[in-house]
């Protein structure tokens, strides 16, 4: 009962503050709820056991990607979109698919049928931590996309150097 | 014990809430956060999948994706910032010189 | 393989015949720009040797049999079972021969008419009769729609580039009405390779495809009906043709007139009948009446030209619903009727195409009323335009009278009504022509007709090869016809043969998934 | 199962290709002739096609490589497809003084996130390999950074791919949950099993898939992005991503739907034969219109994914040889029209007015003829490439019972050559507005024009070669 | 027997002289062209003579000479039939032929086009006969069609004028019409027999059923429809009534090729066709009967028009129409001996009196008879052959015409039924109106005061004797020929019908001499009635003709002088439809607006659909992100609906 209590609330606080993140007018309030929502989904993640994802989910997410989004959302001088529309003229549109989309998928829900059950049982988490069994499939069975994740952040690198340097004096 | 089709639910949800944000909102960067918000969508599912179906798989899923979200985000402001430069506005339906 | 007599002459003359043009286009096109008399000469040397090594065809040919003759074979796309297979019988020999001369004819009258992109021109002429010739040597169906395709290309660029004022609107809707009939036809030319083992080896699609199922047989008819009417041109789908044939250049509307547009009829016989008898005999009806709609609805709207290439091809509509009418009746006059008419209506249309061409260099312009009293002046030249006519007309004696009295005596034989209505187009068709002569080269002469110099020795040597055909298809049909008679009994053997075809189809189901044609 | 050092020989050529990359980015900081940076990496592409095609059969890294004749093949096409890109892009650059190493660098990188694509047998390297793709192509879209329109094409196809991206992982996230897994032979072999056939959450799965690939391969209603993006990226990268990214598409959709989704046959292809259609007609209606020669050509290029989707709808070995084949003989003809339009390109000026071909025959008669080539190979006209690419893939469908998508696929043939066709018409039978002065004319870009001018002829004339490479590559798939 | 070179010859010389004469006219010849066309067709006559004397002697031949076309179980050839029939119309042919060519060369001096003229006729002369000498109904359709091209070519010889170049090109199409029908019963006896050979086709006829059959609601027997079909052949050629309105216009021609084909040789093709098919017509009794009603009609019909006539050819020209149903006429009963021989005597005086109105026009250069008169005293050798030819066909005793028309209206007041006897009143009263209107051109013509004005009338004179003699010539014909067929009920034999008739057979006549006596007496009455109602009203001064003009200026006479109005009855029910149904349905309607509007609607629409795309393509992502999510939704439902639940 207790647990499904927590999920109650984890659920209300993250959907409660996804809306809050997409509806803010100013940027800087909506990098501001968005790590409070992640403190929330890493929550979550505690409650299915997943201690590794859920730290990764505030060192990463919150510790570099919300820091990052703030830096450009200072960078960016945004005084005067802030005193304009915030929505696009669609946006009913918007709305109205995203509610159909919902509605679709939750009726969807009812007829999940989960697949087989794998062999990492929580016995087996408890027995190895779960950062072990985390970094174990990482470097045995998952070490080839591993090894394609860093070249994806390479390229990042290069990328983000490429646009966003200053011009090159001619 | 929390059926995993409420994980599910709620991961439709902010899925949804991301796509809502991702249509309607004018602002370049809250849309880019509806992204990360679909991501994060996308990870619950996983996780809570990888949970019932006691397999590691949908974690470490989610461990390249907030990777490749990193990556996104670098390049994806970093292409906002070049955009800026040109044009200095964050109101992304102002940009449309092409269209047709 | 039965089906075959293979080439014994010392060369490979179909190949010869059908890429000598096509290499001599290309190596023109190789050439510098500027040097238009090069262009010239050589494209008529070409044209010449091309026409020279055709004429193998018309002696050596073997009468006696309904085999395809001069055939070569070799694998060309083994993976899906393609060959580079060439031959002809009765019905495409002559059609190979026509197309070689017309080459010749094309590039004489446009000596001086054509003076921009001469070279490019010449290309195009070389390249268009090559894919010409090619479709009527093609014995493989996949050979055969790349060169009924390839054609479009030079075709569209010869009208739209050499043409008149409205030929961007006559090119494009020239291009797009064939390409959407070809494309049907490519759907139906696919089913039929699948649904029968993976071959596109024409004879024996045609020993194969009658057991098909008669609802598939008719489908099938239908999508190459699509290709060839729009060809022919066959009514309703023949607007194209007045465009075409008006804005395109002396050389493209002979060429129009005397090769291309009897494709279509050429396609009729060679996959439509001898591959869906059944479907054929259950379409014949509905494709006489539309054949005789096309005789009388053309000869009718001619009355209303004021445009002399309008008028002509209108009548070409007019006269190819006789070929269509000959082809459907299915008797061994009105098939031999139908392809002597092809020829007969290529001389002439062409010849009548060249004549106008040669007096539109001088006048550019097409207006009927523009001319007038034109046999004074130019009497060689009316005098030739009047035998034309004759034989347009179907006067006893010149080509034009074998080829209709054969059709309507087949088709009259078919079906009386059928017959008695297509024989009102004769009527007409001296009606439309001789009033079009009258105004064109009797009554006062017009002042700018007056200084016209005649029709001069080049022109003459364009022309004359047709008159001279005429007059010995006219009087001696059997010089031709001797070509057909083999081929046309075995075509309408095997079509009376295919009674019980339809049955035994549907017990045998012969329809299997081909994997990558192996 | 750990790592064995035999599992390098599979992704031997990656593996070289992300290496010399990877060299190449610290030597470029000494190199300051660009030209040398293009021929290098030049030769990094030439000697990753070399090990290519001689990489050995078989799966790596637990599944994640599948290396087969299938996954070479699309390598090859995108292999192929950088190299002309590499060899065009040098005279744009330096024309608009933009020629930066990273250039080449992210254009490699690129390529070697589509040759991960092409062979991934697990949907995480998947997702991976098309996000380094899909990267590196936001970052090239946006490389003319001073130029407005670039920089919105950068910013649209990002917005857009992450959106479509998230999409994609839902999809994953689905599947993963119906089936344990992510391997693409585990999925087939639990679906095959029959026991979630037609459930509603596995259709909804595969929609997010089509949706992901339909943005990939700039299927309607997914291709809003490419037409955009098309006209404002830099040429040479618009021809990269007009044949790459497309592509690489391609390869996964067909691995996914036809190998692992097999048991959903029926499914999906009814879902992408309506997308087909709709492609075809969006695509080619709306090319009519055009004005801008790079945007006529971007919805062509939505076209002829309408058309290639005809491949994968089959479900047939036949049919994914077809598509294959398509592939590449589409990666000839398209990216032989927008070397047309860089040769054309006046200075850096921009050559994109369809008017600017006015009267080109008169003024360059050898580069309107090749355009010609391209047109008529676009139309599917006989005897070009484009012609066997479209009869294959219409005998495929045929064969395995879609003749009405054919039929469609014809009609909007015959629309797609009216403008072609008006290309033409404006090159050969209008009068030239003026002089096209072009001062630069690199011969790379006239090696592109010869190779791919004559890849379109011959593979015109003698496609047997490349029909029986496709087939034996396509073989990897049953039916 | 066979047929030899000789034979082949008679077609052949006229042939040869065309081709030297078409090839090297403008340019070598020029005005030495009649020595050519002449020689040959002199050739021709004199190896037509010579034939004449081996069917005499009772040989026939019959044979092919040259296999033509070979079609499946169709086989033409070219061959030749000389029987009695045959010889009968070589000698009528080469011998006005002959004539007309040396009076051209009197006629046409000078003018331009001169080689053009001759190789025309000797074209002619050529496709003459090879059609009366056909042994099959190809060659006779070529032929048929072949000098029909001729008539069409001399008809428009003086191309400039208009007039001319317009009834060329009517005499052609009307022709056609008639051509429609005979080409069809050339199909049908095709399909029946098996073939186009008289011998073979006539040979099945013997023993054969005629199926009946039954088209728009009427019963016909099959051989009656042949038979009809062939007779349009016949209606178109001969003129006969409807088809006859090309023949007066026909007159724009050079009045030698008015003498020769349009009133002694090509419109007499016709009648030679019912002789010829004589086995098939007498198989079908209602065919006989149309085709005698038709002549009947014709002649009456023509006869009435040529009596208001002021043009002189036009005069003679309805008097041909007017004879050539005289013997339509005769073939309709049966009588075809007697339709031959009043076509053998017809060609002389009828083609006599074209010479002879030649010569006035050679000599007032006008053809209006209103400006003409009293030119006997300068003209007289015109004027006495003029008579005597005008006498001939006007029936008087003893002369050609008498003979001949005389059998045949015997022959009709002989035919069983009460319609012979109608049709023989017909006949009567036709000879009527020839007399008198043969008389009153005669009148008008050559007898009172020049109407064309002194300055005209001092530049009259003779022609010049290559055109008289064969005036003269064909004059003795008019006296003579008919002396080779005197009737029976005289007590003489009837050489003539003795020599066809095993061609044509022998009419049965129900009736005596004295019947023929009788209606001998008549005709001959009625024919010296006409010369005197002429002479009362025109050969003296009188103004009765014009007080009857003015009398009957209402509906009679006007309808006379407009020929009944069927010309313009053509006009407005084909010539008008067609070209107004050409102009403004199938151009601008059925081509124009339906199927152009379709094939221009088409791409229009797709345009415009095109155009509607594009304003959803606004450059916004939002609605790019919209569109997507939505088309997501859309293939979810789409799924579910399609799949879902399996």
């Amino acid at each position: 009962m207790l647990v499904e209590l927590f999920f109650f609330y984890f659920a209300a606080a993250v959907i409660g503050l996804s809306l809050m993140v997409i509806t803010r007018k100013n940027p800087v309030h909506s990098v501001l709820w968005m790590l409070l929502l992640f403190f929330h989904i890493a929550g979550l993640y505690l409650m299915l056991n997943a201690e590794m994802m859920a730290a990764i989910q505030l060192i990463v997410y919150a510790g570099a990607i919300l820091v990052l989004f703030l830096f450009v959302v200072l960078l960016l001088d945004l005084k005067k979109e802030i005193g304009e529309e915030q929505y696009v003229g669609v946006w009913p549109t918007g709305v109205a698919v995203a509610v159909a989309l919902f509605t679709l998928l939750l009726i969807m829900t009812r007829s999940f049928v989960a697949g087989p059950h794998g062999n990492i049982t929580i016995e087996r988490v408890r027995e190895l931590s779960h950062p072990g069994v985390v970094g174990r499939a990482m470097f045995t069975e998952y070490l080839f996309p591993f090894e394609v994740a860093s070249l994806v952040l390479l390229v990042a690198v290069i990328g983000a150097i490429i646009l966003a340097k200053k011009r090159i004096k001619e | 014990m929390v059926p995993v089709t409420w994980y599910m639910a709620l991961s439709a949800a902010v899925f949804a809430i991301g796509v809502f944000g991702f249509v309607t909102r004018r602002n370049v960067i809250i849309m880019f956060m509806s992204v990360e918000l679909m991501l994060n969508a996308v990870n619950i599912n996983l996780v809570a999948m990888s949970h019932y179906l006691e397999d590691i798989r949908g974690q470490i899923m989610v461990f390249f994706i907030k990777a490749v979200a990193a990556a996104e985000a670098a390049i994806g402001l970093a292409i906002i910032i070049a955009l800026f430069r040109n044009k200095p506005t964050a109101h992304i339906d102002e940009i449309k010189e092409m269209g047709g | 393989m039965e089906s075959l007599v293979m080439n014994s002459l010392s060369y490979p003359i179909l190949s010869v015949v059908t890429f000598l043009p096509i290499a001599g286009g290309i190596l023109l096109m190789l050439m510098p720009r500027g040097n238009d008399n090069l262009a010239r000469f050589g494209a008529l040397a070409v044209t010449v040797v091309t026409f020279l090594l055709s004429l193998p065809l018309f002696t050596a040919f073997d009468r006696s049999t309904w085999k395809m003759q001069f055939a070569e074979m070799s694998p060309w796309i083994p993976d899906w079972n393609i060959n580079y297979a060439m031959g002809v019988d009765g019905i495409s020999v002559l059609f190979v021969l026509l197309s070689t001369l017309v080459g010749i004819l094309c590039v004489l009258i446009s000596w001086t008419a054509v003076k921009e992109k001469v070279k490019e021109f010449h290309v195009a002429i070389l390249i268009v009769e090559g894919a010409m010739i090619g479709v009527f040597c093609s014995l493989d169906m996949f050979l055969f729609y790349i060169f009924w395709e390839a054609m479009l290309i030079p075709m569209f660029l010869l009208i739209g580039i050499w043409g008149g004022p409205g030929r961007l609107y006559a090119t494009i809707k020239f291009f797009l009405f064939t390409l959407v009939g070809s494309l049907l036809m490519l759907i139906g030319i696919i089913t039929l390779y699948l649904k029968l083992g993976g071959t596109f080896f024409i004879p024996e699609l045609a020993a194969k495809a009658g057991s098909l199922p008669i609802g598939l047989q008719t489908t099938l008819w239908l999508a190459f009906f699509a290709a060839f009417a729009v060809k022919v041109p066959m009514f309703p789908v023949h607007t194209w043709l007045p465009d075409a044939h008006t804005e395109a250049p002396t050389a493209g509307s002979v060429i129009l007139a005397a090769v291309l547009i009897k494709m279509g009829a050429y396609g009729f016989l060679r996959f439509s009948i001898p591959f869906f008898p059944e479907a054929t005999k259950a379409m014949a009806m509905p494709m006489m009446v539309l054949s005789v709609v096309g005789i009388i609805y053309g000869a009718v709207i001619c009355f209303a030209q004021t445009d002399l290439k309008r008028l002509i091809a209108y009548s070409s509509v007019s006269h190819m619903g006789f070929v269509t009418l000959g082809i459907f009746a299915m008797n061994t006059q009105g098939l031999e009727g139908g392809i002597i008419q092809m020829i007969n209506h290529g001389v002439v249309t062409g010849g009548l195409f060249l004549m106008v061409g040669a007096v539109y260099e001088r006048t550019h312009s097409r207006e009927i009323a523009f001319y007038g009293g034109m046999a004074k002046p130019l009497p060689v030249y009316a005098t030739m335009f009047l035998i034309l006519t004759l034989s347009s007309i179907g006067f006893p004696g010149t080509n034009g009278f074998v080829g209709e009295f054969m059709i309507l005596l087949g088709g009259f034989t078919k079906n009386r009504m059928i017959g008695l209505f297509a024989s009102t187009g004769v009527i007409l068709g001296a009606g439309y022509m001789l009033w079009l002569y009258r105004r064109v080269f009797f009554q006062d002469v017009s002042d700018n007709v007056a200084a016209l110099a005649d029709i001069n020795g080049r022109e003459m040597a364009a022309v004359l090869p047709m008159l001279f055909l005429v007059f010995w298809i006219g009087l001696n049909p059997d010089a031709y016809l001797g070509f057909m008679h083999a081929t046309v009994e075995h075509l309408v053997a095997h079509v009376n043969a295919s009674g019980g075809a339809a049955q035994l189809a549907q017990i045998s189901q012969i329809i299997e998934p081909i994997g990558g044609g192996r | 199962m750990n790592f064995q050092m035999s599992d390098m020989a599979y992704i031997l050529p990656e593996t070289i290709m992300a290496v010399c990359a990877m060299l190449l980015l610290v030597a470029d900081l000494v190199i300051h002739d660009k030209k040398v940076t293009a021929w290098l990496s030049l030769a990094i592409v030439g000697a990753t096609m070399a090990f290519t095609m001689s990489v050995p059969v078989g799966t790596a890294f637990s599944g994640m490589v599948v290396s087969d004749r299938y996954a070479t093949f699309f390598k090859m096409v995108f292999l192929i497809n950088a190299a002309l890109t590499i060899l065009v892009s040098g005279a744009y650059f330096s024309a608009r003084k933009e020629e930066h190493g990273e250039y080449y660098i992210l254009m490699l990188f690129a390529t070697l996130g589509m040759m991960m694509m092409a062979s991934s047998g697990d949907l995480m390297s998947l997702y991976l390999g098309l996000e380094l793709m899909a990267l590196s192509t936001y970052v090239l879209a946006g490389f003319l950074r001073r130029d407005i329109k670039s920089n919105e094409a950068s910013v649209k196809y990002f917005m857009l791919g992450a959106f479509s991206s998230a999409f994609l992982l839902y999809g994953i996230s689905l599947i993963y949950g119906l089936t344990g897994t992510t391997q693409l032979a585990g999925i087939a072999k639990m679906l095959g099993e029959g026991t979630i056939t037609g459930n509603p959450v596995l259709l909804a799965a595969i929609v997010m898939f089509v949706v992901a690939f339909g943005f990939k391969v700039a299927a309607a209603p997914f291709h809003m992005w490419a037409p955009d993006v098309y006209e404002g990226a830099p040429t040479p990268v618009t021809a990269f991503m007009s044949v790459g990214p497309k592509a690489a598409g391609f390869a996964v959709m067909a691995r996914v739907f036809v190998a692992a989704f097999a048991s959903e046959l029926a499914g999906w292809s009814a879902l992408l034969a309506m997308l087909a259609v709709l492609t075809m007609a969006v695509g080619n209606i709306m090319a009519l219109g055009q004005t801008n020669i790079k945007r006529m050509l971007a919805y062509s290029s939505i076209a002829h994914a309408g058309y290639a989707l005809i491949g994968v709808i089959a479900g047939t070995a036949q049919g994914v040889a077809a598509m294959m084949n398509y592939m590449m003989i589409y990666a000839f003809m398209n990216f032989g029209a927008f070397a047309v339009i860089i040769l054309l390109d006046r200075n850096g000026t921009g050559f994109d007015g369809l008017d600017d071909f006015r009267g080109l025959s008169k003024t360059r008669p050898g580069i309107a003829f090749i355009m010609l080539l391209f047109m008529f190979s676009l139309a599917g006209i006989p005897p070009t490439a484009g012609f066997i690419g479209k009869f294959y893939l219409f005998t495929a469908a045929v064969n395995s019972g879609h003749v009405y998508i054919v039929i469609a696929a014809a009609i909007f043939s015959a629309i797609s050559a009216y403008f072609y066709l008006r290309v033409v018409r404006l090159m050969y039978m209008e009068a030239p507005d003026s002089e096209i002065m072009c001062a630069c004319e690199p011969v790379r870009v006239k090696i592109v024009l010869a190779v791919t001018a004559a890849a379109v002829v011959l593979i015109g004339l003698f496609p047997d070669a490349l029909v029986s490479l496709a087939r034996g590559s396509a073989s990897v798939f049953r039916g | 027997m066979g047929i030899t070179a000789t034979h082949m010859l008679i077609p052949g010389l006229p042939l040869l002289a065309f081709l030297i004469n078409g090839l090297f006219g403008a340019r070598v010849i020029k005005e030495k062209a009649h020595w050519i066309a002449t020689l040959a067709v002199a050739g021709s006559w004199l190896l037509s003579v010579l034939t004449v004397m081996d069917v005499l002697g009772g040989k026939t031949y019959y044979g092919d000479v040259y296999r033509f076309l070979t079609s499946g179980s169709l086989q033409l050839a070219v061959g030749f039939c000389i029987d009695q029939l045959t010889v009968v119309m070589l000698v009528v042919v080469t011998t006005v032929s002959t004539l007309v060519h040396i009076y051209s060369i009197g006629y046409m001096h000078g003018e331009s086009g001169y080689w053009r003229f001759y190789s025309y006729l000797s074209l002619f002369t050529f496709s003459m006969l090879m059609l009366v000498m056909s042994n099959n109904f190809l060659q006779l359709y070529f032929g048929w069609e072949a000098v029909g091209v001729c008539s069409y070519l001399l008809i428009g010889f003086y191309y400039n004028k208009e007039s001319a170049a317009i009834a060329g090109k009517k005499a052609f199409i009307v022709n056609r019409f008639g051509d429609f029908g005979f080409a069809l019963g050339l199909f049908l006896v095709f399909i029946n027999f098996g073939s186009l050979d008289y011998r073979t086709v006539f040979a099945a006829l013997q023993n054969w059923q005629s199926p009946v059959l039954h088209i728009a609601g009427f019963d016909i027997d099959r051989i009656t429809l042949i038979a009809l079909l062939l007779f349009c052949g016949a209606v178109g050629k001969s003129a006969q009534f409807p088809l006859h309105v090309w023949l007066p216009d026909a007159m724009e021609g050079p009045t030698p090729v008015s003498a020769l084909i349009h009133a002694a040789t090509m419109v007499t093709a016709g009648v030679f066709l019912l002789a010829r098919c004589n086995p098939i017509f007498n198989m079908s009794h209602s065919a006989m009967m149309v085709v005698a009603i038709t002549g009947a009609f014709t002649a009456l019909f023509a006869a009435t028009i040529a009596l208001v006539q002021t043009d002189i050819k036009r005069v003679i020209a309805y008097s041909t129409i007017s004879q050539l149903g005289y013997m339509v006429l005769a073939c309709g009963v049966g009588a075809y001996s007697a339709g031959i021989f009043h076509l053998y005597t017809h060609a002389f005086f009828k083609a006599l009196l074209f010479l002879g109105a030649g010569s006035v026009i050679h000599a007032v250069h006008d053809q209006d008879i209103r400006n003409m008169g009293g030119l006997y005293r300068h003209m007289k050798t015109t004027a006495i052959t003029f008579w005597i030819a005008s006498l001939s066909i006007s029936g008087f005793p003893l002369l050609a015409g008498f003979f001949s028309k005389d059998e045949i209206l015997w022959l009709t007041y002989a035919s069983h039924g009460s319609l012979g006897k109608v049709l023989w009143m017909v006949g009567t009263l036709v000879a009527l109106l020839t007399a008198f209107y043969s008389f009153r051109l005669i009148f008008l013509t050559f007898h009172g005061q020049f109407r064309g004005g002194h300055e005209k009338e001092h530049h009259l004179h003779e022609s010049p004797s290559v055109m008289t003699i064969p005036l003269i010539i064909l004059c003795v014909g008019s006296v003579a020929a008919g002396w080779v067929g005197l009737p029976p009920a005289l007590g003489f034999e009837n050489h003539f019908a003795h020599f066809l008739m095993p061609v044509v057979g022998h009419p049965e006549a129900h009736g005596s001499h004295g019947e023929e006596l009788m209606v001998m007496l008549l005709s001959i009455a009625v024919g010296l009635a006409g010369i005197g109602a002429a002479w009362m009203l025109y050969g003296k001064k009188s103004d009765i003709p014009d007080r009857m003009a003015a009398a009957l200026n209402g509906v009679p006479y006007r309808w006379l002088q407009n020929k009944y109005y069927v010309d313009e009855f053509y006009d407005a029910v084909i010539v008008r439809p067609v070209i107004w149904v050409a102009k403004n349905v199938l151009l601008p309607v059925t081509d124009g607006a339906i199927i152009e509007g379709i094939v221009n609607g088409v791409p229009k629409s797709i345009g415009w659909f095109g155009e509607k795309l594009r304003s959803l393509q606004t450059g916004v992502v939002h609605h790019y992100a919209t569109i997507m999510a939505t088309g997501a939704f859309a293939l979810v439902v789409l799924a579910l609906a399609l799949m879902g639940g399996r």
